[in-house]
């Protein structure tokens, strides 16, 4: 069965990437697979490539990088959503004349069409909120 | 083709959560068929004479009105949550069916994928 | 105002204007101008009817509500995306934003 | 049959007109807290969540303590999935 992971919380404010993370490891171990993750609202954060959380506390956003590299899977993050909060990648860091990017590696920015698709086409949509 | 419900739960300008929402189900509605529930606070996003011209907020009520535009034909709100807030169907922007309980329970079990806001 | 071809004081680098309420029809046709597009009466009927639902939605329509409305508003010969492709070439809801002040869409389809 | 996931104690003013007698309840992140009290539904509540809240001995008897993959073959289960928060 394939999966659709949404996800609105960003690391630290909320448990929601944290969980969906859990989720989404589970969903591959049980056999199933994952069409996408699309990252929404303040879940873009967990693209920012600046986290430096504290050693003693989960490093949530390479470990969502490490699970999307290590299982091939599509993090996407909605652009509009990375505008507003300041997650650029190099393209839009240009397009909008700002100083730097900061998009980590794993993740891409995408727009709102790629959440729609992967609802349309997965068997199951889970939504992680805040 | 997968048919989506939107549920929007959420008030609007104090986040930008309604607004992302409302994002999301006008992108949905190029691709499949689409509807739309408010529930609790969300209803809340209906009211008409909403202006925020002095908060500085979008005033994305106004594009409630484009959804007709947008085939976004079925368009409800539940009536528990109506009546709990005092409000009607007058105080709202655009027409709106309110749907009791099991009406909800019918709306969701009707589309294929449920995404909420 | 002077609107240069590159980043101005008055545009970002893609020509958009910095400030949407800077916008008239003078600069509309210098926008247009930039991006190589001489206004016709036919531009300003799509520049006049997105401006209309912009202010009445606060959205830039997409673009099947666009040809729909082109269509009720000015006729089947209009209303159709071939109509909206030759008079405002390429990707034609990024420069009818621009020339009609609209905001910048997020570079999404 | 619907799984309604519920990560906070207000969002189940969101949907209990709306979960169906056949349907399950998660319960995850600050949700777990409804565990408590017993509640007219078939709850399930992420072990995880309720751990870290120290509430292991405090559920209510009718809310059962599963994990991810019991959570992931619940939504497989399911229809759909909806989630309130």
């Amino acid at each position: 069965m394939n999966f659709a992971i949404v996800v609105h919380g960003a690391p630290y404010s909320s448990e929601a990437c944290l969980s969906a993370l859990k989720f989404a490891k589970a969903v591959l171990a049980s056999g199933h697979s994952i069409n996408r993750v699309f990252f929404y609202h303040d879940g873009v954060h967990t693209a920012n490539s600046l986290i430096a959380p504290p050693q003693d506390e989960a490093p949530v956003s390479e470990q969502w990088q490490e699970f999307g590299t290590g299982n091939n899977i599509e993090l996407i993050a909605c652009i509009a959503s990375c505008l507003r909060r300041g997650i650029l990648d190099e393209t839009e860091a240009d397009r909008y004349e700002k100083s730097g990017s900061n998009l980590a590696p794993g993740f891409t920015i995408s727009g709102l069409g790629q959440l729609i698709d992967a609802s349309i086409n997965a068997d199951r949509v889970v939504t992680f909120g805040v | 083709m997968s048919t989506i419900l939107f549920v929007f739960s959420r008030p609007p300008h104090g986040s930008i959560n309604a607004q992302e929402g409302l994002d999301a189900l006008l992108m949905g509605s190029a691709f499949t068929t689409c509807s739309v529930l408010f529930v609790g606070d969300g209803l809340m996003q209906l009211v008409a004479g909403q202006s925020t011209d002095d908060l500085g907020t979008k005033n994305f009520s106004l594009s409630f009105g484009a959804l007709k535009d947008y085939g976004v034909t079925r368009i409800a709100c539940s009536k528990p949550d109506l009546l709990a807030r005092g409000l009607n169907k007058d105080d709202f922007l655009i027409e709106v069916e309110s749907l009791n309980a099991a009406a909800m329970q019918a709306f969701i079990r009707n589309h294929d994928k449920v995404l909420n806001f | 105002m002077v609107l240069a071809v590159t980043s101005s004081p008055e545009t970002d680098k893609e020509g958009f204007l910095r400030n949407t309420g800077d916008w008239n029809p003078a600069i509309a046709e210098r926008l247009a101008e930039l991006d190589g597009i001489t206004l016709t009466d036919d531009h300003w009927e799509v520049i006049h009817l997105v401006r209309d639902y912009y202010q009445n939605y606060r959205l830039f329509p997409a673009n099947r509500v666009l040809v729909t409305k082109v269509r009720e508003a000015f006729g089947q010969s209009k209303g159709n995306s071939i109509h909206l492709m030759k008079l405002f070439t390429g990707k034609p809801a990024k420069h009818i934003a621009k020339i009609a002040g609209l905001p910048k869409p997020p570079n999404c389809d | 049959m619907i799984v309604h996931t519920i990560n906070k104690v207000s969002a189940l003013g969101l949907c209990n007109n709306l979960i169906a007698e056949d349907d399950k309840v998660v319960l995850l992140e600050d949700g777990v807290y409804l565990g408590l009290q017993p509640l007219p539904f078939l709850v399930f509540a992420i072990r995880f969540d309720v751990d870290a809240r120290g509430l292991g001995g405090l559920l209510a008897a009718h809310t059962e303590s599963i994990d991810y993959s019991d959570f992931v073959r619940l939504c497989a289960e399911a229809d759909k999935v909806c989630s309130w928060f």
